[in-house]
């Protein structure tokens, strides 16, 4: 038991990258509002980009910016965590652009962003069923 | 620092779902997103810090008003059909669901959602067991050299700090990655840009009155 | 100009998809040549590359790397025996849909998005192509959420409301998917350091024990659950009957013929070519008994949901939850004959399922849905399309000399080498059930009473007529030759499976 | 030479070949009924010319035939005519020109719909029968048989009544059904017995004779196999049969008295003789599985033929305790008994496509299809009831019938293998075999026509009338010169060719 606590507490960024993953994990399955579970999925990346540069980061480090004359005991951070996560930071918020899209064109269709109703709407248009 | 910076990341997510007014919610997550790139740039990540601070405080959120403009901010009850539920269901599903339609319940979703929590989280934790401590130069993805891997001399990512003065040229490193040595990724990052765009434009047109679709094109430039 | 074929597959629809909104708009309608001139090209490409490894020594490959910086400090793209199969797969249904879509989206698209529509299906395809062939994992994300985007919204356009909703949820869970795969991108990072496919699975081969720990084992896990969920492997499928069923039929047939089966083909490549056999062999029998049953579940249930579905495209996306479990199948028989028949199947299904939607394409070209009911005398009225039907729904069916049979027997050979008894029985079951619901169609289309009136007028257009049979003769081609197993099998060689 | 050569190689192949040729003639000519009927007649008449040199050519010792592909390592296509192979293909061949004829006169005295699809199924149906019959491996065979369940189905379905229906959907779920179910993994294990270097090309003596797997997944596979060729009609996997008799009688007269249910029995012959090869099965001790189902069979068909009324349907049971004759001789493995086995294909062949033809042809003209109107018939079809007759005396096994010959053999191996059940089974079935057909006779001939019906002359249109007496003439001929087909059969069971 000693020993978990202590492990959790020596990898609290990981800690606190599970937990904000699964809060928004939480919110895209069991929140019916499909603005929330967009929330959700944001969450959920951006848990994951923390993860990316948790690996990377390197106490005391500096910024991977070349410069003449650092000392040798203060290493540049790991770049290329760096560069996937610009990418993927992108890829996300290019995501949440077509949900959010998406959603406007649900909105205009079924008038309403509850999933429950559109559902129920679906049921009654007798297009149900999985 | 860090420390005080996460609780508050874990409570801005927490608040973030929990409030029923979406445009609270947008706003907290736009905070949170600050947080977010505050906390990097703490890491000594700036350029992700300023890309998150942009993309996510800024775009998302403008993204986001725009959308519930459109909307309205009023979230309903939870889902009563969670996305991941089990397919044997279905059989019976039409039914249950109707019941749970007029019971106007859903917490068999919520369950279903925090068991599946429960169960990712609990995998993601056993996976931490063997991770080295954040911070640490040593680690397989950090390391100068390792011995016991004798296949890999040193790690890429301390190549790139080595090579990439002569091999590119600016001494961002950062840049040089994402601009030559892994260009192809920044090429295919652009195209999902482009890509996402072009759907979003295909999408609204197709709906809205011209006009509708004009004003909208504005808000995602 | 052939040594850089690897990087032109890629390259050129890709330009070509960024060119044609521009002349779209200049000239309206040009959108469908550039679409279809750009996948010809990927197609010769692909095929060409294919012949090439296929002509080499089995573990050779064509290596590229991208702007001259080899792996592992660039990315590099591979052509091997494997993903030629499959990159071949991708091109050949890409080109097959693009000329079979023109007609078919002309009643289902509006005009004015008609080229961002042809874009985006080009974008789908070089997402596609990109996955398959690059070697470097984080790029590999980077196309599959290219291919993701773009299948999103090809089925959102879907002619009624319910695909905006079925987009949406395939968004939601192939996002969820997504993620867990960069997780599992991330946990392989940090323990190997590397993101070049080649070097990880060196680094693994010479360090047996790295499968020991807890990460390596996560990494896998989230692979795993990340890409069945991109794959619709049973039990995360919920998203798939109904994003089949309301996409526009354009789309329907090229996401069903080849999007999932790419996510297998990642699945396959993972678990071969980043963690290795021997990671496969030793480390988690768990996971792979766990993997067995689901294969087996698709199976069995895929066609027996079907069999009640009175949409004939909810028919055939319940037919493709059970056809990726033989595909998978392959992976977790983990020996030659097992992994050889689901490399056979890639092909196998991609032309019996692309023709099956592509008569389904015909239903609701004729008549405006998809109505099972509406078959009735189409053997009358359209032959042509009701011998596709017939072709392809034996191949499903698995009987001799088609194509499907042959995955089938392989897959039961692998699973006797295996000492998986009860696999032979569960692909038997699996073809009992699969004849039920084709032989049902086939009643309707050949057998219906005189006096009921066609609702399937007459045939459609030789545009679509043409795709169609194509990829009918192709369940027959490949069930009659012996090239797609040997190509298959060597695949399989290559993939280090001993004889 | 090489013409020659070339020749003899793709002879199989050419014969399979004419027979599609003529479905797309058929097709063709489908707007001008009497060029369709040539155009059917003249297929059927190359065919058989073809099968007649691919015999003589077999008699002077050449090998015919070729692998055309070989799909998977073991499983190939391919053609090789062997002496049980040319025994089914003279037998379906000429059969199938004597029955042309007759279809010709039954569907147009009949005015029935769909005539071209009629004849192109016929024609395919025919096609899969040369093909099964010159098949050099188990898979082939499998495939033709497969082939030949298919194209039947709309046979079957002909009419497209509801009941036609019903029999058709019976008929293809329990042919298709069992041929997945067990026919296909028996393939199976067959050719994962082969170890590393599978095959299923047949062999004298049995292709597992050498095989190191174990006795219990051989057994396995044997079993497997007669249940999987259901069209052989061994109880319990017999009553599509019965349920195909709602096809025009044509179909039922060359299709489920000579073509199919001779699939199946051949398909058991192969099995016994080149999959499993006579010692091998010995060994295991299976066959006494074969043996017993097949005197079940003969026991109970006949049992329940007798009280059939309805003609068809009583000749449908007779040809399901016939074919078991064929496997009881086969699963003795004797010598002498397995001869006869394969010559009663033969004879079984001609005898009762007699008898299916007569009640077609008593169908056509006075439109009766029960046993209890015939009364007085003899003397209203003097040539049909005649030649119903010959038929039935050759089901019971009495001269001057070819039936006769082959049940002779089958007692003689009963004898040698001291099989004594199956003896007293053979005499019980005799005895019922007549009890169930000299009523018919008996009441044909010497029972008055019922009082107010006419009693005049009216026989069936002539081209029927020709083709049943062709037949019946040659169940005859069989009795006094069954050499042809004696040889043959002998070839075949005794090795060497």
């Amino acid at each position: 038991m000693r020993d978990l606590l202590q492990h959790l507490w020596t990898h609290y960024h990981y800690v606190i990258y599970i937990a904000l993953m699964l809060i928004g994990l939480y919110a895209v399955l069991a929140k019916g509002n499909l603005v929330k579970k967009v929330i959700g999925l944001n969450l959920l990346q951006t848990a994951v980009f923390l993860f990316y540069l948790s690996i990377g980061h390197k106490t005391g480090g500096t910024v991977p910016v070349l410069w003449e004359g650092k000392p040798d005991a203060i290493p540049y951070e790991n770049p290329l965590p760096h560069v996937l996560m610009l990418t993927a930071i992108v890829v996300g918020v290019s995501i949440t652009a077509v949900a959010l899209a998406l959603i406007v064109r649900i909105k205009a269709a079924y008038g309403t962003v509850e999933e429950g109703e559109i559902l129920a709407l679906d049921e009654a248009d007798g297009q149900g069923g999985s | 620092m860090e420390v005080l910076i996460l609780a508050v990341l874990v409570g801005l997510a927490i608040a973030a779902v929990r409030v029923r007014d979406l445009l609270t919610a947008t706003a907290i997550l736009g905070a949170y997103s600050l947080m977010m790139a505050l906390l990097w740039c703490t890491m000594n990540a700036l350029d992700v810090g300023f890309t998150e601070a942009a993309v996510g405080a800024g775009i998302s959120t403008v993204l986001m008003l725009a959308a519930i403009g459109r909307i309205g901010r009023r979230e309903g009850g939870p889902s009563r059909m969670p996305l991941l539920r089990l397919p044997l269901l279905s059989m019976r599903q039409r039914v249950e669901r109707a019941e749970e339609l007029e019971e106007g319940q859903g917490r068999a979703g919520a369950w279903g959602a925090v068991l599946v929590c429960a169960l990712v989280g609990g995998l993601l934790l056993y996976g931490t067991a063997d991770m080295p401590r954040v911070g640490r130069q040593d680690s397989p993805a950090n390391r100068k050299d390792d011995p016991a891997t004798p296949a890999n001399e040193a790690s890429i990512s301390q190549r790139y700090l080595d090579e990439s003065p002569h091999d590119v040229g600016p001494n961002n490193v950062v840049t040089s990655v994402l601009g030559d040595y892994r260009g192809y990724d920044t090429m295919g990052e652009t195209c999902v840009i482009f890509t996402a765009a072009l759907c979003v434009l295909m999408l609204l047109r197709q709906a809205m009155p011209r006009t509708g679709g004009r004003r909208r094109r504005d808000g995602d430039a | 100009m052939t040594q850089h074929l690897p990087v032109l597959v890629i390259v050129v629809p890709l330009l070509t998809a960024l060119i044609v909104p521009l002349v779209e708009r200049v000239r309206r309608g040009s959108a469908w040549y550039l679409v279809t001139g750009a996948l010809l090209f990927s197609t010769y490409a692909a095929i060409q590359m294919l012949v090439q490894v296929s002509s080499g020594p089995i573990e050779g490959s064509i290596r590229y790397a991208l702007g001259a910086w080899s792996a592992p400090m660039g990315i590099e793209y591979v052509v091997d025996r494997v993903n030629g199969i499959v990159l071949t797969m991708v091109a050949v249904v890409g080109l097959i849909s693009a000329v079979w879509m023109r007609p078919s989206l002309k009643m289902e698209i509006r005009e004015q998005a008609r080229g961002s529509y042809y874009t985006v299906f080009l974008l789908c395809c070089v997402g596609f192509m990109g996955m398959t062939i690059t070697g470097d994992i984080f790029n590999l994300y980077v196309f599959l959420e290219i291919a993701s985007i773009t299948s999103y919204v090809l089925i959102a356009m879907g002619k009624r409301r319910q695909a905006l909703y079925a987009g949406y949820s395939y968004l939601i869970v192939g996002s969820i998917g997504a993620t867990f795969i960069l997780l599992g991108i991330g946990h392989l990072y940090m323990r190997t350091g590397v993101l070049s496919m080649a070097d990880i699975v060196a680094l693994f081969e010479a360090n047996p024990e790295l499968f020991e720990k807890s990460d390596v084992r996560v990494a896998f896990a989230f692979f795993t659950v990340g890409l069945a969920m991109k794959m619709a492997l049973f039990p995360l499928h919920g998203w798939q009957p109904s994003a089949y069923t309301q996409a526009p039929s354009a789309a329907s047939l090229f996401i069903a013929a080849t999007s999932t089966k790419v996510s297998a083909y990642v699945f396959y490549r993972i678990s071969f070519s980043v963690f290795g056999i021997q990671f496969l062999e030793s480390a988690l029998p768990v996971i792979r008994d766990g993997l067995l049953v689901m294969a087996a579940a698709a199976i069995v249930l895929g066609p027996l949901l079907a069999i009640r579905q009175n949409n004939l495209k909810r028919l055939l996306a319940y037919s493709s939850v059970g056809q990726i479990g033989y595909i998978m199948l392959g992976v977790v028989l983990l020996n030659m004959d097992g992994v050889t028949g689901g490399l056979i199947h890639f092909w196998n299904h991609a032309a019996a399922k692309g023709a099956l939607f592509c008569v389904a394409g015909a239903l609701v070209y004729r008549t405006g849905s998809a109505r099972i009911a509406d078959l009735a005398g189409m053997g009358r009225t359209a032959p042509w399309t009701a011998t596709v039907l017939t072709i392809s729904g034996c191949s499903m069916i698995g009987v001799p000399l088609t194509a499907g049979f042959l995955s089938k027997w392989y897959l039961g050979a692998g699973a006797l080498a295996a000492d998986r008894w009860m696999i032979v029985p569960v692909l038997l079951a699996s073809s009992i059930f699969t004849a039920i619901y084709v032989w049902r169609l086939l009643s309707l289309v050949w057998f219906a009473p005189k006096e009921a009136v066609p609702a399937v007028t007459k045939e459609v257009p030789w545009a679509m007529r043409g795709p169609a049979l194509v990829l009918a003769a192709g369940c027959l081609v490949f069930g009659l030759s012996s090239i797609s197993v040997s190509i298959a099998r060597d695949a399989a060689r290559a993939l280090g499976l001993g004889s | 030479m090489m013409l020659a050569m070339t020749l003899l190689e793709i002879a199989p192949a050419v014969s399979v070949g004419v027979c599609l040729l003529g479905v797309f003639g058929i097709v063709l000519a489908r707007r001008s009924p009497n060029v369709r009927e040539a155009v059917s007649l003249i297929t059927a008449g190359v065919n058989f010319v073809l099968v007649l040199w691919m015999y003589c050519q077999f008699q002077d010792g050449k090998e015919i035939g070729s692998t055309l592909v070989e799909i998977v390592p073991g499983l190939s296509l391919g053609f090789r005519v062997d002496a049980l192979g040319i025994l089914f293909g003279l037998i379906a061949s000429s059969l199938w020109i004597v029955n042309t004829l007759y279809s010709i006169g039954y569907m147009r005295a009949h005015d029935e719909h769909k005539q071209t699809r009629f004849f192109s199924c016929f024609a395919i149906a025919i096609a899969a029968c040369m093909g099964a019959a010159f098949s050099s491996s188990l898979f082939s065979l499998f495939a033709f048989y497969e082939l030949l369940t298919i194209c039947t189905y709309p046979l079957v379905i002909h009419a497209e009544t509801e009941t036609a229906k019903a029999g058709a959907k019976r008929y293809v779920t329990y042919l298709l059904g069992a041929s997945t179910l067990f026919l296909l993994p028996a393939l199976f294990l067959i050719w994962y017995a082969g170890g590393d270097n599978p095959t299923m090309a047949f062999a004298e003596g049995g292709l597992l004779a050498s095989s190191t797997a174990s006795h219990g997944l051989l057994g396995l596979a044997f079993v497997l196999s007669v249940i999987g060729l259901a069209k052989c009609g061994m109880m319990p996997f017999h009553s599509w049969l019965p349920a195909a008799m709602v096809a025009p009688t044509p179909v039922s007269a060359l299709l489920h008295a000579v073509a199919v249910v001779k699939m199946g029995v051949f398909g058991v012959s192969r099995i016994v003789l080149h999959v499993f090869g006579i010692d091998l099965l010995e060994d295991i001790g299976i066959h006494q599985f074969l043996v017993w189902g097949a005197c079940f069979t003969i026991v109970t068909a006949s049992l329940v033929a007798l009280v059939q009324d309805n003609l068809k349907r009583r000749l449908a049971y007779s040809t399901i305790s016939q074919l078991s004759y064929v496997l009881l001789g086969l699963g003795m493995l004797v010598p002498a008994a397995g001869m006869a086995g394969v010559l009663h294909i033969g004879v079984h062949a001609f005898s009762k496509i007699t008898l299916f033809f007569a009640a077609g042809a008593i169908y056509v003209a006075l439109h009766k299809t029960k046993v209890s109107e015939l009364d007085g018939i003899g003397r209203r079809m003097p040539i049909t009831m005649t030649a119903f007759t010959i038929g039935a005396l050759s089901m019971i096994g009495l001269p001057p019938a070819a039936g006769v010959v082959s049940k002779w053999f089958l007692v003689q191996g009963a004898a040698d293998g001291a099989w004594y059940g199956v003896l007293a089974v053979l005499v019980v079935s005799a005895l019922l075999n007549a009890a169930y057909f000299l009523p018919i006779v008996w009441r044909a001939f010497f029972k008055p026509t019922p009082p107010g019906e006419d009693d005049g002359y009216k026989e069936a249109p002539l081209l029927c009338v020709v083709a049943l007496s062709i037949t019946a003439a040659a169940t005859i001929a069989l009795f006094f010169l069954p050499d042809i087909f004696a040889d043959l059969a002998r070839a075949a069971v005794g090795g060497g060719s």
